[in-house]
């Protein structure tokens, strides 16, 4: 087998390109933060962002000038309130946002899972999003003559994720709330996929039905421990929810989310870098409890 | 059921928390909407007050109902307010980890009775919006967006709306319609919204106070608001959340 | 919460009606054989079968006279042949039987658990199959002008299933190979569901991303080791190999399909009395062995 | 790559087994399929014959390719022959076990670059036939149906049949087009069929023969089966597989 592992630093470079469709993995839980500073820090540009609900990992993109398009059902800082960057970018020009709702967005990519051009639905037949979304056409239903909508197929040029583990060969083992994350992984080209541990094919093979991703698909595997921070991940460490909660603060101005992107991304060299320039004990503090 | 107990014994060590008029609104709001959920239902729940009348339904009202989220986590234990549908404090007591397209699916094959929301305006259509507000000054003033609140409007059953008393939440006509009272095949839509002091239900098409706590006045909470609505005839008198009830409202909202 | 545990006799009784459809689940893997075994004791009858590649438990169910109707994309003994029984039935008229392909089944299934009318495929657009399937109907893509077959929806009635474990409340663990189980249990009105083991809530909440069905449709569950016998259960048991070796040979003339029922289902008051009277150590020869 | 070790040693305690006619036949057919795989290649395997493709392929050929099965086994080593497409000697050498659903999805993006099927017809027009066949008195004999024959036939990047010698199998048109050579978008559709003598391609839309083993005669292969071939100009002449392959297959076979 051909080994997939390979730094961020490498798989950024070699599979992401500027003009490229990404999809960003993990909902609320196993985002993909090291590989979305490392975009950041390649300057990568022109992207098209596509996701159900997008956190604030969506930020940190497009204050790095690296979207020039989002597509999403939502943007924010989950249960704190508006993405201040979003917005101004949006306000600017800078950035083309192309609002949903996170099923329309997720029958979309379900639709490029499945291979199929389009699934109907019934929503997004009224209201004010109606009118604005991309994507949607109204259909007859041949059986019943009712109308639906048409939501298109969505198939990103490649997928970035967080998980728990790997082996060598892309056979990645995610568990936890995954939300769109197998659905937008199955639409997309390509894989990109860091995780906290790579394991023995043979460890695999103890529990496969918790393999999510198909290997073939999987380009490059990214041994990141902490790599979902400042997000959390199932079975290995909790959020930061004190990151969360002062992130829409510390991006209110534009001078204070330049210095936001100058320290947690250009001052380092990698996200290891970055994890060393936090406070002594807060990784710890953030161990993983059962309750 | 208790309400009443005044004692926090039962609070497992968690702090006792400072009760603020802010946790007595929201209580009341979250209550408002419990009353009208049955035991042993399906609920889909928002992120917000929703996540506090789930958590009233199951620790008060009806122990059974079925808790779903719309990352996928489904049979979840409400204890503790999650910031984000997918927070750990959910997941873990989640009793599966579904994906978020099982549990839009299952709103749309009819499953889901009830879809709990909130949102920055509701208007009396039944409409809802969490897109944009437009400022007097003729401002837009952006929001989150929909997320699943447009599809949870079109495709389940039922949806009960929860709002604080704010009165610029509720209106005529919405200033943008995110989620459209337009519910899919027979399924009712937008049945009614709960606010701290009352329910207005829309089964008439239009707002209709239909409940109000003991310590309110119809008259006065129906002009209070920004929207032509009535007074039903058959006007309820609800007593209001206390004691235990407010309390563990208080430790819910606390301890997030 | 209600206490879904019952009897495999109590689960068909009450949630099992003639002329409804019927899901099969298990796929060459966890075959729910014991909940079958009651349905032909209790002479249900008129049911329409729906599954995608349809195992020998089908053979049971046509020769108890449960089915009028079977809808599949394959029937017969997995890599033995044909099956006689079927075969006999439908040349009688005794069975209707809509030959369609896996795929199809499964997109229809599918569309059933999306809760929308049908969804898009090129498959059954050519050859000798297209022109006799169910629910299939030409339509265009509204974005290309494309030409698709709408697979329309399919929702029976029951999924009958057997799983690994379940707590009382029908949260149903279920790992090893799926095949269409999901898909159809959640295209279901309701699943009836028998299991090796009911655990403890707790144990659910361990590995939750091991549940599998949603709670608030399981109707029933039984208590019923082996009740997949004789085929096999990940984790749990060997398939009787056998047993199904041999099966095609037994049931090649009327008489001796009829001496299979009386023997297996008929002489037996429930499915215990049926383990019990199969020869002393083969289910223990049948032990799950890893390798 | 070693075809002709003549020693058993590598078979890890497995019964050294009696070569028959038959293994050698079966072993000889799914050879020739084998070799038409690349190494990394994504196959979508059925049951009989593909199976020991897959095995050979495996073992000698594309070491890294990515064995796929209808029932959502995925990265299967199939290193014993398994009765259906979910039997637990492949599940437990799996390192994914997702769904039905997951694998034709698969399929239909375009992502199996190799269907391997066999069927009880083919015709020149590369159609398969695996539901029903006429017997010379005009009796109807039915067959098991397409399962996911017809799927993946239209819908992997290629199909390779793979058939027993038996003339019967080779017909101008099958009695029944289960399996139609009508392949979805700008995919190849059936690229050819392997058998224990020899390779047909259908690069022209119609069978000519491009392979056969050494020992073979090419005019006689293609006269034999019932149907119009033609021979091409730059017949290929392969080595027939013995010693070490051959017993592997014969253990394959045995072992299931």
């Amino acid at each position: 087998m051909i080994d997939k592992v390979m730094t961020a630093q490498q798989a950024v470079k070699k599979y992401i390109h500027n003009s490229d469709t990404v999809f960003i993995g993990g909902f609320g839980h196993a985002i993909p933060f090291a590989i979305a500073h490392e975009m950041v820090r390649q300057k990568k540009h022109s992207l098209h962002l596509a996701k159900t609900g997008a956190d604030i990992i969506f930020d940190l993109l497009v204050a790095g000038g690296c979207a020039s398009r989002l597509s999403c059902g939502w943007y924010g800082n989950p249960g704190i309130g508006i993405s201040n960057i979003i917005s101004k970018a949006v306000a600017s020009g800078e950035l083309a946002l192309t609002e949903s709702t996170n099923f329309s967005m997720m029958l979309r990519l379900h639709a490029g899972k499945l291979g199929v051009p389009f699934i109907p639905s019934p929503i997004l037949a009224d209201g004010d999003l109606a009118g604005s979304v991309d994507g949607i056409k109204t259909i007859k239903c041949p059986f019943t003559e009712a109308q639906y909508q048409a939501h298109s197929a969505l198939n990103p040029d490649v997928a970035i994720i967080h998980a728990q583990r790997s082996d060598m060969n892309g056979n990645v083992q995610l568990w936890g709330s995954v939300g769109d994350t197998i659905e937008g992984c199955e639409a997309s080209q390509k894989i990109i996929c860091s995780v906290e541990e790579i394991c023995e094919s043979e460890e695999i093979l103890l529990c496969p039905h918790l393999t999510k991703l198909p290997a073939h698909k999987v380009v490059a595997v990214i041994k990141q421990p902490f790599g979902a921070y400042p997000s959390y991940l199932h079975d290995y460490y909790q959020r930061d929810e004190k990151y969360y909660a002062e992130h829409t603060s510390d991006t209110k101005v534009s001078l204070k989310s330049d210095e936001w992107l100058q320290t947690s991304v250009f001052d380092h060299n990698d996200f290891d870098s970055y994890l060393n320039s936090l406070p002594g004990t807060l990784l710890d503090q953030l161990a993983w409890s059962k309750s | 059921m208790n309400t009443n107990s005044e004692s926090s014994d039962k609070n497992n060590g968690l702090e006792k928390p400072l009760i603020t008029d802010e946790i007595i609104s929201q209580a009341r709001a979250a209550f408002m909407a419990a009353r009208e959920i049955k035991d042993y239902q399906t609920l889909f729940v928002g992120i917000g007050l929703p996540c506090l009348v789930a958590h009233l339904s199951q620790s008060f009202l009806s122990p059974n109902c079925h808790l779903i989220f719309e990352s996928g986590l489904m049979e979840v234990a409400c204890e503790t307010q999650p910031l984000s549908t997918a927070s750990a404090n959910i997941a873990k007591t989640a009793k599966m980890h579904g994906s978020m397209l099982d549990v839009f699916s299952m709103l749309q094959r009819g499953e889901i009775d009830v879809g709990l929301l909130s949102a920055a305006q509701i208007d009396i259509h039944g409409h809802l919006n969490s897109s944009r507000l437009t400022t007097k000054s003729g401002k837009t003033l952006s929001l989150p967006g929909s997320g699943g609140a447009h599809d949870i409007t079109v495709l389940a059953n039922k949806v009960i709306a929860v709002m604080p008393s704010d009165p610029r939440r509720f209106v005529n006509d919405v200033d943008f319609i995110t989620s459209p009272n337009s519910p899919y095949g027979n399924r009712e839509g937008v049945a009614g919204v709960a606010m701290p002091d009352a329910y207005f239900s829309f089964d008439t098409g239009r707002p209709i106070l239909q409940k109000i706590y003991s310590d309110r006045n119809a008259d006065s909470i129906n002009e209070s608001l920004n929207w032509d609505s009535q007074i039903s005839d058959s006007l309820e008198i609800v007593n209001p959340p206390e004691g235990d009830l407010i309390e563990r409202a208080g430790i819910f909202l606390k301890n997030s």
